[in-house]
């Protein structure tokens, strides 16, 4: 995982600082939802119909079999499916902030906040997790997840 | 199985009231006019249905006391956008159940003094913790419903345009003054491409409706014609997997079917729409959904009029959520206060020509990874 | 009409979790026990009714979609301490109107995190303005008992003692311990004469039931004698004007007819009481407002120990609201759940012997002025 | 009025000062529950039943009738129907404070706090009104009402 700094509109809640440098004092946003090292989201996958989820489930919505596997780190780049720049949230959330639906390699869907030049946005352009730290709450870092955008080829 | 009716129907006007006009004065306001449209007296209220989200414990009890009608069963119910719809269908069907005739159904909400910058998810929700705001979550549909559509940025605001045009007429509405397409595009921005005429407003408001087996028509002295309650749908979200359309509208899809088989009607029997359009590209999407327009047009429907009061199928002659505004558990009552109206005939410039069969449909909250939380969908008659 | 049954049952054991135990979390691990005990799998189950108070706007949409069960009609019903019985009595009416033959129902709350220093009216309540606090109406009631029927302190105090010995065998309860009458004499005053061991704790937790017409009963492959839910009232308070006892419980009355009616029983009928012994005083007098005690003697009965497992009237063989914790919308589907195991013959060491008919009730909220704002009564037969 | 001064455990919502003091900056603590001149609570009173309400009402929950007048100044004294001492209360308000039962000599329940020694408290004592303000809001008097133990006769 590099160490991005974020450079363009994220919300207050997502503070500029790395997952690596999180001592013992760090637990991830909700439990279960990803790893650090190496930094990838944590779903789960069917072994009825190959069906990914994010968050992971115990069961599938698609084929309705139980016999679902968690603890499956998923793709770490995918493409932006939409986005949009927030500029007005409820107290307590800095704008703007972009965020945006991200379809990973392996086909899960993740809703996520983008890094970056909200103007160079845009559907189709590809972006890589990375695992931050994006809030301390009680004197502990809330590992969490963001998108940053890749480099794409030029475009003739 | 017993025939089910509106036989009276009433509202307050929604809008910023002051803190010393609470809910319970909303609520009670609006049930006394429902009642009067009725004729109905306190003691044929047989039971009391109220749809609120941010009233407070036991606020139905509250509102029953000071409209006199003590000692009846109250019960609350909650659905978020969706409680007041929700409420009138556990009223629906306590009387197909036999426990009642005479119901009365009020949906109330007092927003301006509790909520600030829009409301959100429960802050437990995953999404919520990313950032996600409902505005977003339209944002996000309305920007891939351009891409994937073709549709402008121009055609999507004139939702707005149209509902700002109907509210006009609608003495019950928050804004009752028209919005030109220059407003809509060029106003604040709040979540890209949608701005502040997008969004509906945070609003006060209570409406009600007594509602009627064919027995309790006869006990108030009515005909047996008042408008009839002949679906009332109710579905949840479900989890989405995989990298589907997001404007699938598969909850629309399911709860329109559930309606449309209960009432035993065909989508293109519908003569108008009250739909929820707590933003204007919902309004476009969940008419997809509900295969009253076909997929991908509703922008171009939207332009060319043909959701219009005068068009082929008129969509929110109240002026919708957009313009009525949308004190959140009053709204699905008040979308049934409107069908009532149009229904009867009473709905005055707004009045739709031919009403006879219409469609409320009210979403409610947003639970992480699904479609959606709660929909309803109430089919009346005239 | 269909009779309508309890499929299967489940909880959690009620008490105080940490905050990472969330509301979800605990309604879905109960209503999986209700699933397991009932055979029911997802696909059987067509509609799901919550019951809280404090678990925000869509919270059983968001349990819904924990189990699995996202797309079915989810609905949320709020009526105080009564929240879990009208989510029952909302799937019971659904049922009788033909909606659907299996069902889930949830009672849920999580408490400990969100509540301190006790439950209160709504702030706007012009009894709340004057330090009016669940507990003080409660020491009022006592206080004027004692003096009207010249019951003694330790009389009430035994209704304590009596649920704590019950609940040492219930593995759901919060408290498992006996107390003696010393310990609740002089435990510390909250409101005199009423001490801590009068009111019943702050407690997380959930109850669940799987509810079945006939035809659900057959689909899910049980037999057609699982315990009957016969009849489920409903009332809400009335205004009381002029200087009555406020020991009359009217409203308690009210209830309890509403039942027997439904039921076609007698109050001598009844077997055994799940009681909302939110304080020992209540047990009391909300006995003998239902009949089922006379008027007056409620407190000598309870020291004679005829309200104990064993004597002639059992009256919270769970341990009730006391012992067992008070999760507010989850104690009604915990009363459910005890009436089931005691009617099926589940119940261990606090089985109740020839338990056939059995009455459970839940009093939620107050309305300045009146005599409360909710009241349920759910009438079990084996 | 007398300037009563509290001398028992009262609420700290309840702060020892008399209506009369009461400025341009004093409002009730809700509309058309109370007067000041002369000091009165106010309720209905049915006219096909008599029956007084406190707080009023536009109906009479005992007959049903709507033919109720408003406004009804009460009686001011009464006596002690049932009381308790609150010990504990959610935050925000100080305890111990006595609450009552008030059976007012016209017939109407009235709940509120009562002044004085509650050991001396006991059902049947005679007590009188006080209109007092018991808050302040937004730099206003919220006028309220309290009960102030009467003399009673000795008791041989
Ligand atoms: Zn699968
Ligand atoms: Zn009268």
């Amino acid at each position: 995982m590099s160490a991005t700094i974020s450079s363009g509109p994220v919300s207050s809640a997502l503070m500029p600082a790395i997952a690596e440098t999180a001592a013992s004092t760090s637990r991830p946003l909700r439990d279960g939802i990803l790893q650090t090292d190496p930094p990838r989201l944590l779903g789960s996958v069917c072994r009825a119909c190959s069906t990914r989820l994010f968050p992971a489930r115990d069961f599938c919505p698609s084929c309705g079999s139980d016999d679902v596997e968690g603890g499956i780190p998923l793709a770490t780049t995918g493409m932006v499916y939409s986005f949009t720049v927030v500029r007005q949230a409820p107290p307590g959330r800095e704008t703007p902030y972009s965020l945006a639906y991200i379809d990973l390699a392996d086909g899960v869907r993740v809703m996520a906040q983008v890094t970056g030049d909200p103007d160079a946005l845009h559907i189709g352009a590809p972006v890589r997790l990375d695992i931050r730290t994006v809030a301390r709450r009680d004197g502990c870092d809330l590992i969490g997840y963001v998108f940053v955008p890749s480099l794409e080829p030029e475009v003739a | 199985m017993t025939s089910i009716h509106i036989a009276g129907a009433g509202m307050v006007r929604f809008g910023k009231y002051d803190p010393a006009v609470t809910f319970e004065k909303l609520a009670a306001d609006a049930a006394r006019n429902a009642m009067r449209d009725a004729g109905a007296h306190r003691r044929d209220i047989e039971a009391v249905f109220v749809g609120h989200v941010f009233g407070g414990p036991v606020a139905g009890q509250r509102v029953a006391t000071e409209l006199g009608l003590g000692g009846r069963p109250v019960s609350n119910h909650e659905n978020y956008c969706a409680s007041g719809a929700t409420a009138l269908r556990e009223a629906w069907t306590a009387i197909r159940a036999g426990l009642c005739d005479v119901a009365l159904v009020i949906g109330a909400e007092k927003m301006t003094d509790r909520i600030k910058g829009g409301v959100t998810p429960d802050a437990n929700d995953l999404d919520a913790q990313q950032g996600f705001v409902m505005t977003a979550g339209h944002a996000l549909s309305a920007r891939r419903y351009m891409h994937d559509h073709g549709a402008t940025r121009e055609q999507i605001a004139m939702v707005a345009v149209k509902n700002h045009a109907h509210s006009r007429h609608n003495p019950y509405a928050q804004y009752q003054r028209p919005v030109s397409l220059d407003e809509v595009v060029n106003a604040r921005p709040i979540a890209d491409p949608l701005g502040l005429l997008d969004c509906s407003p945070i609003s006060d408001g209570a409406a009600a409706a007594v509602v009627c087996s064919a027995t309790g028509l006869k006990r108030l002295g009515l005909p047996a014609d008042r408008p009839e309650v002949r679906a009332i749908g109710l579905v949840s979200g479900t989890l989405r997997a995989g990298l589907g359309d997001i404007n699938e509208e598969d909850i629309s899809r399911r709860a329109g079917l559930q309606a449309y088989d209960m009432a035993g009607i065909a989508p293109e029997d519908i003569d108008l729409v009250e739909m929820h359009d707590c933003f204007t590209i919902a309004e476009i999407v969940r008419l997809e959904g509900l295969g009253l327009v076909p997929k991908g047009q509703g922008a171009a429907w939207t332009a060319q009029g043909r959701t219009s009061i005068g068009g082929t199928l008129p969509v929110n002659p109240s002026g919708g959520l957009l313009s009525r505004g949308h004190p959140v558990g009053a709204t699905g009552m008040a979308q049934v206060c409107e069908l009532y109206w149009q229904l009867t005939g009473q709905a005055g410039q707004r009045q739709v020509d031919g009403a006879r069969l219409g469609l409320a449909y009210c979403k409610g909250g947003t639970v992480s990874g699904t479609d959606g939380a709660s929909v309803t969908t109430v089919v009346m008659s005239s």
